[in-house]
């Protein structure tokens, strides 16, 4: 087990890596199909690409990181690791590991060892390559780095275990950890997909500055391209395991040239619509290539499209000056109209000692006081542990507050009996983040479709979940079929589907995109505007990007430590954000720099 | 910490007083009258009438559990009606006998099955760790007391290096003892080896997954060094539990080898109390038992914080 | 901490809900070679000596149960491909007839565990609170009486014999179901769809019986495996010890405490039950892992 | 006194032909089970003792649960104990005569309805104190406390005087031939009244031998009495082995873990000792006989061609092959040929399915349902199994039910009488008297029998012999029970040890002449 790594390459031009041709094989087939890529030391290049384009493996085989079951081919060079890394044995490519190339992964929360204190983990990248001579200059260095990335109190932080920290403050141990040994070079692996808005602003910032500061090349992975363009000097954008398109990220962005990054560059544009109105989708964006947008070829665009409705008429905003937020009545009913939901002084404290807080519950809600009308589209903001899923809970009858009121269409929930409950629970319908977990595995189609109606004959039962299935764009064949058989946008459709066979008043919009890659981001939230109107509902839209909201709701509510911070219509908030919290959550969100905001004027279909 | 030790001790001693009323209940109401068995069935009613109250069975069932209990807590175990002896000291004596047997056992058993387990589970892949582990599924096959049959069989018998059973305290001489150990333990490890085996693989290809693990690789560490830096403290979590349940009950699952190699240790005791309907000394034995398992969940339970950070915090 | 599930098994409840790229493309595929050979082998083998027991209920070469003295001890011949035993009595049959025992005792045990165990674990899971802690402390104490304890206990109290034994190894087998269903039901309980279903307005009941169970079932059938190959060797265990079942009825763990004394001159006749025992619970144990490695997607092909 | 002799046998004598070719099979099979264990270096020589020099360790089958045989009807606690460590007045002999033994002599009264003892000098119990006339006294009034059947065997005695300390007379209300030999066994016991409460787990009799400790179902360990009257025994210690698996009891003798395997009843095992000089194998006589009991008081065996179905519907002899691998002798009745009113006689009711169920069919229960009730030993299991097997064929439906021996099997059959049909071997001697004993298991009653048997004890000693002869033929016709066959008394020695009585004509087996022939004593 010898290291390697040997000087500098005499030329300072020579790229950090050089990859050639680099195809991964699984059992299964190919999934990556032979790419080149070069990067410059300093240099800092973002790899797009949506699920299963290949381009996390391809980072992995950069450092021999590749599962068992996959081989890597073709031709790859990292200045510093003799030879081609492909053929290299592991303890070869180990001695390389966290000393030239480092990598930081996407989930900060399973990262570190459970068991081992920070200042362990850090210290044994240092003491395994031998960059520290003993153990009390690594200490100093781990403290050395914790204050780089910006961690609030390194000397508590390097005495903690990981679960005592937040996933921020582990992804930046984590950053800490690979920068340890000043690498040549730095893959970050979807760095900041699992963190809030504001804490991945921060990471961004940190792995930008340390990689200039010290000058390391760096392969940004995302599936964002606002936070890759945030980043990168240079994108190349993979797509079934190719790399489609290839450039400086302005160019790239601001002139696409391949099809499908044009289409992708569409979906991620919220901001972005076609000429009715709607959001561009990859399917509807021009150019691109039919039966191959990358959620697979059956998401098509529902039928039975309506134009977007412009802002609600009732809506009547409150300013949300003046007074402690808890006090104030946020997005209140106009004095002549009876909200549908009406919220005064909702708090929900969870019992128990989670997190060290000794004897006092959890507050999932501090007094939360709002008022929704009929009609109205409402986004819900907040951060994770905002209380935003807390609310949901509660407006859905699955949760009780354990102080203040909340009616629903007129039903006190806190006193309502059960046959109200039930009747209520036809009036509100739910759906949820994650495709995959929202839909039983075992249930059919029709089945799951079907199951909020009760007391329906089994006839009108199948007709009525033909018409909703009809209704979100899905055949008929899908009835027989299980969830696993769709894709995650069609899954979202069924989970529309289900929420709207009662024919609810109310549909509570639990983040339904998050979990979905963009291009099939832009149908669905499509879908549910255009089903909103036409089925004449309430939309409570709860999300943690602004800019998911911003396109549906017609007025939102901003959610932060259980508290509504700030109501006001989504244009209004936008441009003129009031709290401070709001104002750090549209600054944080990533934009789309070099992007056309041009409404694009694709053929409609 | 100290604070989730105590509360653990609690629930532990609730459980245990739990356990005691069930086995009373099983073993003083449901079967017959110990006064008839102590006195044969041809006694006269009166001698009956005295003996039951000589042994207390004229009392209500609460005050006759409190007697029990009672002198179990003074570490009285009663007196047998059977042999008309004191069953504590019987007992304490098997309970020493199997417990070293056990002991070593698992010693055996943990030594076979860890670098088995992780060699299984690393070279899973490979025909020799695929050997490993359909060795280990054969070993968990095959009964016991086969087993120890075939090791009599060849080492005692055939062979005539080992006794073929039977037990050597070791006052009558070390040597002899631990010739008189290595048979059953090695029947009663390498049976245990197997299904511990099992666990070790398990939870280290489980660890294996762990991102952490891609993490440590990512530092500069080789896949083994990530496995044993970072994952066998990981893996062992799961092992520590499997190994804790399987200690317990191997204090009576080790009847069999006990049978087979002629120990007189507990299981046999429970054996031999049970065929001579001797229920005060089964009640006693099942007691012990009981509590011991007990007793190993609860130091389980305590090695978990030792081991865990989080649980340390979790329950505090 | 609630419960006392070990930690590790909380651990992967913490997983996230989307599957990372990497995911999809490596780390959690299924490789079905590894789990489908254990699916095959195991199930090849469970299949045969469900077959043979089957087959005995019907026919059997002899009838395994009379003694024939005249014909003790035979060694292999056309007759009796297997020999004899110590009662005249056909090996071939008595194996057939013995792999009838076998899988009642293993069905049976499982049976009886799977009724106490899976509602109670379902119960727990769902109800939580203090019917969790409480069910599961009752599951702690139910675990802290071994099986052979409990079996010996029982044959003293009600007389040793094959329906003792299974009572008694399927009460002890049933903490193990109730944990791995309690388990099992926490994570669908955590899943969107439960969620969706109350949203929906459906009752514990119908979450229960259409959500939970069918989402368990897999768990629960990979348990049943396991505790299968328990019971069935626990069963030749017992009968070695004179606990289990009563003779005449032929059983393998008889049969192989029967030939024992046999063994210097007549060793096939341990030799066969003993292939018969180990080879069934090889074959659970395997159909047990193939199942899990079908069932559970976290294992990927890695088992 | 006719007597069969002694019959020591090698083992060898017994191999079936071709046992060579087996022989060779086994050990490839062994070597096939172990897999890859090297066999090519097991020389099997003699194994050295465990056992410490001037000690003996004897591997026995049945343990007893206890010390106290006047509560326990099982055979195992009187075969540790009695004239090793408790003494009688007198004793049997391996020849199956009475001897003097704490008795120096006896006269009996001209209607021998008295018997006066001389008791020996000198002798003490194990605690030191002196035994006197009392304590014979003592003894034998304490009989009626005994729950344990045997001890009505001396309930004839209707008085016990102190004549002198050393002088003990007995009065019996009617003269009894058998009283001398059965005040050689167990209730004939002379234990002093201080230890009586302490019986099951302390002795203190007479006998050259202390029990030292006993481990209840394993081990019991025996010291020598240095102050017994006939002088110090031969050896220091004899530790007692139990072994409830056969192959447990004989591989501990094969490999040294004990000097001699006594009472082996699994003849399975003997050949393996065939090629090995330092061991030998003995078969001696005893005095039990594989009982088949039916109660006689229930039906449906209070019918007379119901009992006889029985036995015409086993084949003996086929028991005997399964139960006991074709060793032990055929008998008629109850009666051992040791015995001297023994009497060669052809069964009265041979093997004859057909005449069984013709007999069933008479009776009207063409199908009669029998709860069958046996030890859980494996001799009894087999012969239990066997016999079923036979009573099926028969027409008989036969619920067989194993029971743990002693504890259960003795309380519901010998105690409880709850029983229809059982299995056991009776080993006492002159057992056959039991027949007559209205409280006894078997429920028989036989006016004409109990007679014959009365005026044969009572009647003059030369025709006791001619009158229990009559008697074992009344209960033999009378189909009383099943007389299936004689036990036979195996033995395994090795070199090391002598002084082994080869048969088991009394209810012990006496190691008080047991010792080392290695010099170890």
């Amino acid at each position: 087990m010898t290291a390697t790594p040997t000087a500098p390459p005499p030329q300072a031009a020579a790229p950090t890596v050089r990859i050639r041709d680099l195809r991964i094989d699984a059992a299964t087939g190919t999934l990556v199909h032979g790419i080149d890529l070069d990067i410059a030391p300093g240099e800092r290049v973002g790899l797009i690409g949506e699920s299963g384009s290949g381009k996390s493996i391809s980072s992995y085989a950069l450092l021999g990181l590749l599962d068992e079951q996959l081989s890597a081919r073709g031709d790859v060079r990292i200045a510093g690791v003799d030879g081609n890394v492909l053929d290299c044995s592991d303890s070869t490519l180990s001695a390389a590991r966290g000393r030239i190339a480092s990598i930081v992964f996407q989930e900060p929360m399973t990262a570190l060892n459970p068991l081992m204190r920070i200042e362990a983990q850090i210290a044994e990248t240092m003491l395994r390559h031998r960059t520290v001579p003993d153990r009390r200059s690594a200490r100093r260095a781990v403290l050395e780095l914790l204050a780089q990335v910006k961690v609030p109190d390194p000397d508590r932080v390097a005495r903690a275990f990981p679960h005592q920290l937040s996933g921020g403050q582990r992804q930046r141990v984590v950053i800490a950890m690979a920068l340890a040994n000043d690498p040549a070079l730095l893959i970050c692996d979807e760095p900041t997909t699992a963190l809030d808005v504001t804490v991945q602003a921060q990471v961004l910032d940190i792995i930008s500055d340390l990689v200039r500061d010290r000058d390391t090349a760096l392969l940004f992975i995302s599936h964002d391209l606002a936070v890759v363009s945030s980043v990168a000097d240079r994108v190349a954008v993979m797509r079934h395991g190719h790399i489609v398109e290839h450039g400086a990220t302005e160019t790239v962005f601001a002139a696409p040239q391949h099809s499908y990054t044009k289409a992708l560059l569409a979906a991620s544009d919220l901001n972005a619509a076609d000429g009715r109105g709607r959001l561009v989708t990859v399917d509807s964006a021009p150019d691109s290539e039919p039966g191959s947008a990358p959620g697979g070829s059956e998401e098509r665009p529902s039928a039975g499209q309506r134009p977007v409705v412009a802002a609600s008429p009732h809506l009547v905003l409150d300013p949300g000056e003046g007074g402690s937020p808890s006090a104030q009545v946020f997005n209140p009913a106009p004095s002549d109209t009876v909200p549908l939901i009406r919220a005064r002084g909702l708090s929900r404290v969870y019992p128990g000692s989670r997190g060290g807080h000794r004897g006092e519950g959890v507050h999932g809600l501090r007094a939360v006081s709002f008022d929704v009308v009929e009609g109205q589209k409402l986004g819900i903001v907040g951060e994770s542990g905002s209380g935003k899923s807390t609310l949901l809970r509660i407006v859905a009858a699955l949760d009780k507050a354990t102080a203040g009121g909340i009616e629903v269409g007129g039903t006190d929930l806190g006193r309502a009996s059960r046959a109200e409950l039930r009747r209520l629970r036809e009036d509100v319908a739910v759906v949820f983040q994650d495709p995959m977990s929202s839909l039983d595995p075992r249930m059919k189609v029709s089945a799951i479709v079907s199951e909020p109606l009760r007391g329906v004959g089994r006839a009108e039962a199948a007709e009525r979940t033909r018409e909703v299935l009809a209704a979100v764009g899905l055949d008929d064949d899908a009835l027989t079929r299980f969830p696993h058989q769709f894709s995650g946008g069609q899954r979202q459709r069924i989970s529309i589907a289900r929420a709207l066979i009662t024919r609810p008043r109310i549909l509570i919009a639990d983040e339904p995109v998050s979990a979905l890659d963009v291009s099939v981001r832009a149908q669905v939230l499509n879908l549910i505007a255009d089903l909103s109107d036409q089925y004449d509902l309430t939309l409570l839209f709860i999300s943690h990007d602004l800019g998911v909201v911003r396109h549906v709701c017609d007025a939102l509510l901003v959610m932060s430590s259980g508290e509504i911070v700030e109501s006001r219509g989504t244009a209004d908030l936008y441009a003129a954000p009031r709290h401070r919290f709001t104002a750090d959550l549209v600054s944080a969100t990533p934009t789309l720099k070099y992007a056309r905001t041009t409404v694009v004027t694709g053929e409609d279909r | 910490m100290i604070l989730s030790i105590g509360r653990r001790i609690g629930v532990f001693l609730l459980t245990v007083f739990v356990a005691s009323l069930i086995i009373f209940l099983l073993l003083s109401v449901v079967p017959g009258d110990p006064a008839q068995v102590a006195l044969g069935v041809t006694a006269t009613p009166e001698a009956l009438a005295a003996q039951r109250a000589a042994m207390g069975l004229d009392q209500s069932l609460l005050v006759q559990y409190l007697d029990w209990i009672g002198g179990l807590l003074a570490g009285d175990f009663g007196t047998s009606p059977v042999t008309n002896a004191p069953i504590g000291a019987e007992l304490l004596s098997r309970l020493g006998i199997t417990t070293v047997l056990v002991l070593c056992g698992m010693a055996v058993a943990l030594i076979i099955a860890v670098p088995l387990g992780v060699v299984a589970a690393v070279r899973r892949k490979r025909p020799d760790g695929v050997l490993l582990s359909a060795l280990s599924q054969v070993g968990i096959a095959v009964p016991a007391f086969l087993a120890g049959l075939l090791l009599i069989t060849v080492f005692a018998v055939q062979l005539r290096w080992l006794p073929a059973g039977g037990w050597a305290r070791p006052d009558e001489g070390l040597g002899s003892t631990l010739a008189h150990l290595l048979l059953p333990v090695v029947a009663l490890g390498f049976v245990q080896a197997a299904v511990i085996s099992r666990y070790v693989r398990s939870s280290v290809l489980d660890v294996m997954q762990e991102d952490y693990l891609r993490t440590a690789r990512g530092k500069g560490f080789t896949a083994p060094e990530a496995l044993v830096r970072h994952g066998l403290r990981n893996a062992a979590i799961p092992v520590l539990t499997i190994s804790g349940v399987q200690l317990g009950h191997m204090l009576i699952g080790a009847v069999v080898v006990e049978k087979v190699f002629v120990i007189n240790g507990l299981g046999s005791m429970l054996l031999e109390k049970a065929a001579n309907r001797d229920m005060l000394a089964v009640q006693g034995i099942v007691m012990v038992v009981v509590t011991a398992v007990l007793l190993i969940n609860l130091v389980v339970d305590v090695l978990y914080t030792v081991v865990d950070p989080r649980l340390r915090e979790a329950s505090s | 901490m609630t419960g006392s599930a070990p930690p590790h098994a909380r651990a992967e409840e913490r997983r996230p809900a989307v599957s990372s790229e990497s995911g999809a493309t490596g780390r959690r595929r299924r490789s079905w070679r590894g789990g489908s050979g254990n699916l095959v082998t195991g199930g090849t083998i469970v299949v045969l000596v469900v077959l043979l027991a089957l087959v005995s209920l019907v026919w059997t070469p002899y009838d395994p149960i009379p003694v024939n003295p005249a014909g003790r001890l035979l060694g292999m011949t056309s007759a009796h491909p297997l020999g004899t035993d110590l009662y005249g009595r056909d090996v071939v049959s008595l194996l057939m007839y013995g792999a009838r025992i076998s899988l009642l005792v293993g069905v049976a045990a499982v049976v009886i565990a799977m009724v106490i165990g899976v509602p109670v674990g379902v119960l727990a899971g769902m109800r939580g609170g203090w019917v969790d802690q409480v069910l599961m402390r009752a599951t702690d104490v139910a675990l802290a009486f071994p099986a052979l304890l409990l079996t010996i206990v029982f044959g003293a109290v009600w007389g040793a014999g094959t329906t003792t034994a299974v009572i008694a190894l399927g009460i002890s087998a049933a903490p193990s179901f109730a944990r791995v269903s309690r388990s099992g039901t926490l994570q669908i309980m955590s899943r969107e769809y439960v969620v969706a279903a109350r949203a929906a307005n459906r009752g514990p009941f119908w979450i229960a019986t259409r959500h939970v169970l069918p989402n368990i079932a897999g768990l629960v059938i990979v348990q049943s495996s396991v505790a299968f190959g328990i019971a069935v060797l626990a069963e030749a265990a017992l009968s070695y010890l004179g606990f289990g079942t009563t003779p005449p009825t032929p059983s393998w763990g008889r049969m192989l405490q029967e030939g024992q004394s046999y063994l210097f001159d007549h060793p096939m006749l341990v030799l066969w039950p003993g292939i018969a025992i180990a080879l069934t619970v090889l074959g659970l144990n395997l159909l047990g892992d193939g199942l899990r490695d079908r069932l559970d997607p976290r294992a990927g092909g890695a088992r | 006194m006719n007597r069969a002799p002694a019959r020591p046998t090698s083992a060898r004598g017994r191999r079936a032909p071709g046992s060579i070719r087996g022989k060779r099979r086994r050990n490839i099979v062994l070597l096939v089970l172990t897999l890859m264990l090297p066999l090519a270096g097991c020389a099997v020589g003699p194994a050295p003792s465990a056992s410490a020099p001037g000690e003996v360790t004897i591997a026995l089958s049945r343990a007893p649960a206890h010390l106290d045989y006047t509560r326990d009807a099982g055979a195992s606690i009187a075969q540790a104990l009695l004239y090793n460590v408790y003494e009688t007045l007198v004793k049997v002999d391996d020849e199956g005569r009475i001897q003097p033994l704490l008795a120096e002599s006896w006269t009996v009264s001209a209607d021998r309805t008295a018997y006066t003892f001389e008791l020996r000098d000198g002798v003490r119990f194990s605690d030191g104190r002196p035994m006197t006339a009392d304590d014979v006294k003592f003894s034998f009034d304490r009989l009626p406390e005994w729950t344990n059947g045997v001890a009505k065997n001396l309930s004839g005695i209707t008085a016990t005087e102190v004549v002198a300390p050393d002088v003990v007379r007995i009065r019996i209300a009617e003269p009894d031939n058998a009283l001398l030999t059965t005040l050689a066994t167990r209730p004939g016991t002379i234990y002093p009244e201080n230890d009586v409460d302490r019986l099951t787990t302390r002795t203190n009799g007479t006998g050259p031998y202390v029990v030292e400790s006993y481990d209840p179902g394993a081990t019991m360990r025996l010291v020598a009495n240095d102050d017994y009257w006939g002088g110090p025994p031969p050896l220091r210690r004899i530790t007692l082995d139990y072994y409830t698996d056969p192959t447990a009891q004989t591989n501990a003798l094969m490999t040294g873990g004990a000097d001699a395997a006594l009472g082996v009843d699994a003849p399975q095992l003997l050949p393996q000792f065939d090629d090995t000089p330092a061991f030998r194998v003995t078969t001696g006589t005893t005095n039990g006989e594989m009982v088949l009991s039916m109660n006689n008081r229930t039906a449906p065996f209070d019918d007379k061609r119901v009992r006889q179905a029985v036995i015409h519907a086993i084949d003996a002899n086929g028991v005997r092959a399964v139960a006991a691998e074709g060793r032990g002798t055929m008998i008629s009745s109850m009666v051992p040929p040791t015995d001297p009113w023994y009497e060669d006689r052809p069964e009265p009711y041979p093997y004859d399915p057909e005449r069984a169920r013709q007999l069933l069919a008479e009776a009207g229960t063409p199908h009669p349902t029998i709860s069958f009730k046996v030890p859980n030993l494996p001799q009894y299991v087999r012969t239990g199994q066997t016999v079923q097997s036979y009573l099926e064929a028969a027409g008989f439906r036969v619920d067989m039910r194993i029971l743990e021996f002693p504890a259960v099997w003795l309380g519901e059959v010998l105690t409880s009488h709850d029983y229809q049909l059982a299995v056991i071997i009776h080993a006492e001697p002159q057992d056959i008297r039991q027949f007559s004993n209205p409280n006894y298991y078997f429920g028989y009653q036989n006016a004409q029998a109990d007679a014959v048997l009365a005026e044969a004890r009572s009647g003059p000693p030369e025709d006791y012999a001619a009158g229990m002869r009559r008697y074992a033929r009344i209960i033999a016709d009378d189909a009383a029970a099943g007389f299936l066959y004689l036990t036979d008394w195996i033995d395994i020695l090795s070199d090391r040890v002598t002084g082994v009585p080869t048969n088991a004509s009394s209810e012990s087996i006496d190691l008080t002449r047991l010792s080392r022939t290695d010099g170890g004593s």
